[in-house]
């Protein structure tokens, strides 16, 4: 089986051998491996790759696989060849101004909006105050761009990934 | 001795405080919100009582439901732990005259010390010598921003009611003082139901030192050395160790001697912490006095033997401290690691949850202060801190080593914590070396923060095995099942 | 310094190598049976490989294996922990012959004080005292019951060739004495692969103590201390301190001269201990001496502030110890409990089964070297020993206290384990007083196997609630899909 | 509701008041209380009980309530009004000679077996041998009875509760 894992930062390509022989093998990237996985409930899996061992806890949300090796989080995405063909397609026929929604980063209360509907921001610009744990927390532009519309008012409550606000690079 | 201590406090310290409760044999009483009434603190305690609310104001803070819980209960006395009350002393006061013991400093030294301000002034007519600032709270932005320009940039601006990085932020020039203001003001508020700041100037490349008292009714007074908070990330402490690397037996002796100093200006009782800067120069000022157990008092546990704690109930019962010199001689070297829920990649923003799954680590050197339990959900309600990692080593290096081992052996699935950054912190060169200062987390950015790629392969191949894995696991269930299937239709037939 | 070492052992002892070569920042190598694959030991080795097999003698006793394991990984040298090849003189010699590095000593070393007659002989031409027993190991038992009734009932049958209370039985008189000897035959048989045997005079109301070796090639050679080790149940110690309480300075001087002659004796390298039984007039003979680490090194750690494993690894490097001087002056006092997956109302018979919930006790003064995690399987293959629970203390009685407070706090669930018994221990009055010998689980039968009643109403009431509890929460459930389907319906129609 | 909870030395009577008022209560031999439970999840429950604080860990395994609390083990039944009668009723009917068998106590390997089917042995008498975890384990006769059969032979591997011997009480 050939499978696609992308990160934020990496893609590997693997190919997956199990044919039930004496040792499960696979390739990455050109190089062969011998693999042992085995789960050890709650989400933990312990992985013997050429015996060098990892213990995983591993999340599945929203078609993303969260793992986490020794404290340090991935977030990866799974694609089978089929898979990444439609992608492909998908990609190609997409156009028009890129949109970005703010999401919360946090939950939290809306303190104060900086911005309104309409107007530029600069790259790193505050945009609103959310305060969580008693801790306010300034959630920036990431690009310069404009409010295309502003989707919480002061005094809101929001949920984790709730967006905030909708900006449309120009 | 007291026969039963309630303790007006929640999470990790309230359990610490219990555990001690438990080794002098004396009962212990929990109070808890809403959200809470599942926590290990609860479970922990002798007996648990709702406070009937959410936020803090609704409850922890709340003096008239936890006297009269205290009331109810028959306890003796009160231990605040760290936060909320404890540094309020009108919640003193009316322990105090509701006939119960309050475990802590007296009401006046409280008032005096809490305001940050008040005890500058304090201070300086003692001769200790403070970090340059305002002498008073300040209630006229102009003439805040006058003042900040005479000190010069960059200024601090403090909660005079608080201490915990609330309410505190750095200006580097005069265009971000309105906006800082503004929400130094809203925060204090939040924190402290006290609006008031005031001014101090950012000293650079300085050391954040502080020296642990202990001073008991029958006139002994004592430091137990110091505790170098250099490491901060949004002024909160992340990591603590003592014996400070900075500090020559010199320096420790002059500032030992000053804390102690400070103490007796405020007629000291109980377990409290001078708090210094030391600048590049080993010059050392006076930031504040805290009237209260530290957050980071099980360094000083370690290096010295003693149970702080078991220390401020025996002083608070009227006995001796168990040991009369100053700590000049450490037993090894110590270090906490404070794990938060939070996302260090997004600016350290709190990260609640469910903890799906934990497994703690373990093992030679490592203690650990947890105020969590697998199935704990984590609210926003109050500080993000979990738990709080201490390793002891024979020396720094071993401590650091120790802590690093422990940092990657630990479990926790369901939300983000603060570990990778503290591994991060762990393998710094820089801080491995000793070569730090309260700018540590700007100064090493790069690798602080720094994407890590050299275990993503792992996870990938990983997180694709497991899928396989899983779905193999179902499709042999079904497999199984048809087979019943057949064998049962077989059965059927004959 | 070695780059990579495997451990040839498994559970809490392995992890524990494991870290002390993390803190080192040395590779860890961990070989595992079948049934250990899921093990905390081989999710935190570096590298981990099969030894294909079940049983010990399939597996962590195959030399073979385990030695072509060490060549394909590129270890440099071996350590054995305890049990399974630690005391094996012919392991420790193919190891060195295969150009390894055994991390413990020389191979004559074991030969000589692993074969426990050998030894007793050694000692008593050094004029070390030993307990009256047979010089030579039996194989006669008609000779044998001779010599039992020469030396005086009762008696003792030991294993020549090990320790750990395996193939041990007391005689009490004759007419026990074939079926003792043949079921100490077979377990030695299947515990060490040698069924010699010998016999010891049962010393009544004795203190079992034994000192903590280490010894460098450099010609260093220290003690540190001892650990009282009385409190045993099927002559397997459960409960361990130091320092103990029998002691005088006096004492303690004699017999730490005594152990190290014993062990320069033997041209003692490596970390090693040498066990004496002290009767009631403090008269002390010396047992045996084991050469490896041992279960209860953590004890002596805390006391010492050494990391024993480290010592080991550094002896075995050609370094020298850390410290020159015997420890005269303890850190405090540190206790340790072995937590047994055990049914201690049956006779402590072996409980096994899978962990369904785990949360072990920490906070101040806890150290916890544990081998399992949630979810784990425990078997019936090994030893039933889970994990060690060590409390520190400023004295014994706050180690007592912080001992009971953890085992108490100690949340596990899906097996049986010791810990109620290790409660009662803690909680009873002659081991409060330090009045205990080998005796003292007999001699206090009542109060430690009591049937406990006090909880049984709040078991009763947590139990009725919980069935409620449960099922009204499924009930409501059920009402959630009902009215589901009744808004699903009125779409439908509309 | 009404309950009787039995352990091996006691047995409670519950009445369980829960109609949703603003404090829970039940009454345990003629004394109330008010009390709070609440699941953490893995069979661990939080009981406040007139407010003392209990964590209880409980299995539920053939019918029997396992319940730990501080790591005390009570084996406990549940029984209410109705399923108390008809045990009642059950025991009146129950005669004849007094059988018992003797169960594994733990899994192991049966090493050797002491008693034949006929004998007659004594309470304390030594069954037979059982290993597990490399050390030996003396079963025992629970009573002074005769060996009515002989349900494993030596060799076996024996599960934790399989049946090894039947005895009567003569």
């Amino acid at each position: 089986m050939k499978l696609f894992v992308n990160s934020e930062k990496n893609e590997f390509v693997l190919h997956i051998n199990n044919n039930n022989e004496q040792e499960n093998t696979l390739q990455v990237d050109n190089r062969m491996y011998t693999y042992d996985l085995i789960a050890l409930g709650f989400g933990r899996y312990s992985l013997l790759l050429d015996n060098h061992s990892y213990t995983l806890l591993q999340v599945k949300k929203d078609d993303l696989y969260h793992v986490q090796i020794d404290n340090n989080h991935f977030v990866l995405q799974l694609e089978d060849e089929h898979k990444r063909k439609i992608k492909e397609l998908f990609k190609k026929v997409q156009t028009g101004p890129e949109v970005q929604i703010i999401k919360a980063p946090i939950p939290g209360l809306v303190i104060k909006i900086n911005a309104v509907e309409g107007e530029l921001v600069e790259e790193g610009g505050g945009l609103l105050i959310l305060e969580a744990m008693k801790m306010e927390n300034l959630i920036k532009a990431s690009c310069s761009c404009r409010i295309k519309e502003v989707m919480v008012k002061e005094k809101d409550s929001v949920q984790l990934n709730q967006p905030l606000m909708k900006l449309v690079k120009e | 001795m007291f026969k039963k201590i309630l303790i007006a406090n929640r999470g990790e310290i309230a359990l610490r405080i219990m555990r001690t409760c438990k080794d002098m044999g004396i009962s212990t009483v929990a109070v808890y919100s809403n959200v809470d009434r599942r926590s290990p603190f609860v479970c922990f305690a002798d007996e648990a009582y709702a406070l009937d609310g959410t936020s803090s104001r609704e409850s922890y803070l709340r003096m008239d439901k936890i006297i009269a819980i205290a009331k109810k209960s028959r306890a003796d006395a009160i231990h605040p732990g760290y936060g909320f009350l404890s540094e309020n002393a009108d919640f003193a006061d009316t322990v105090v005259k509701s006939g119960l013991t309050f475990i802590g400093p007296p009401a006046e030294t409280i008032l005096l010390m809490g305001n940050k301000t008040a005890a500058r002034k304090k201070m300086i007519a003692g001769n200790v010598p403070v970090v340059p600032g305002t002498e008073e709270a300040i209630n006229d932005t102009v003439y805040a921003k006058k003042i900040a320009v005479e000190i010069g940039y960059p200024v601090l601006i403090k909660a005079a009611a608080g201490g915990g990085g609330k309410g505190m932020r750095l200006v580097k020039n005069e265009d971000e003082f309105d906006e800082a203001l503004d929400a130094a003001i809203r925060e204090t508020q939040a924190a402290f139901n006290d609006s008031s700041v005031y001014l101090e100037k950012f000293v650079e490349e300085s050391h954040h030192i502080e020296f642990q008292i202990l001073a008991d009714t029958k006139g002994n007074i004592i430091h137990l050395g110091e505790r170098d908070c250099s490491i901060q990330r949004r002024h909160q402490k992340v990591v603590e160790e003592s014996p400070s690397v900075l500090l020559t037996e010199e320096l420790r002796e002059k500032m030992g001697r000053a804390a102690i100093n400070a103490a007796k200006a405020c007629n000291y009782i109980n377990a409290g912490t001078v708090e210094f800067l030391v600048d590049k120069h080993q010059n050392f000022y006076f930031l504040e006095m805290n009237t209260r157990l530290q957050v980071e008092h099980p360094v000083t546990e370690m290096i010295s033997g003693l149970d702080l704690v078991q220390e401020q109930i025996r002083i608070a019962a009227g006995k001796e401290i168990s040991r009369k010199e100053n700590l000049s001689k450490f037993w090894g070297h110590a270090l906490e690691c404070r794990i938060y829920a939070e996302d260090f990649h997004n600016n350290f923003a709190p990260s609640p949850g469910k903890i799906e799954f934990l497994r703690p680590a373990d093992g030679p050197g490592i203690r650990e202060d947890s105020g969590i339990a697998q199935g704990d959900e984590i609210s926003l309600y109050y500080d993000p801190m979990l738990s709080k990692l201490i390793a002891w080593g024979a020396d720094r290096e071993q401590a650091i080593r120790r802590m690093l081992r422990a940092l990657k052996e630990y479990e926790i699935a369901g939300i983000q914590t603060n570990i990778p950054f503290l591994v991060r912190v762990m393998e710094n060169k820089n801080f491995i070396m000793g070569n730090y200062n309260t700018g540590f987390i700007e100064e090493n950015r790069e690798q602080l923060f720094e994407e890590k790629s050299e275990l993503a392969m792992a996870a990938a191949i990983g997180a694709a095995l497991a899928r396989q894995n899983d779905s193999i696991q179902s499709f042999s269930d079904k497999n199984m099942i048809s087979e019943w299937k057949i064998i049962n239709r077989k059965r059927n037939l004959s």
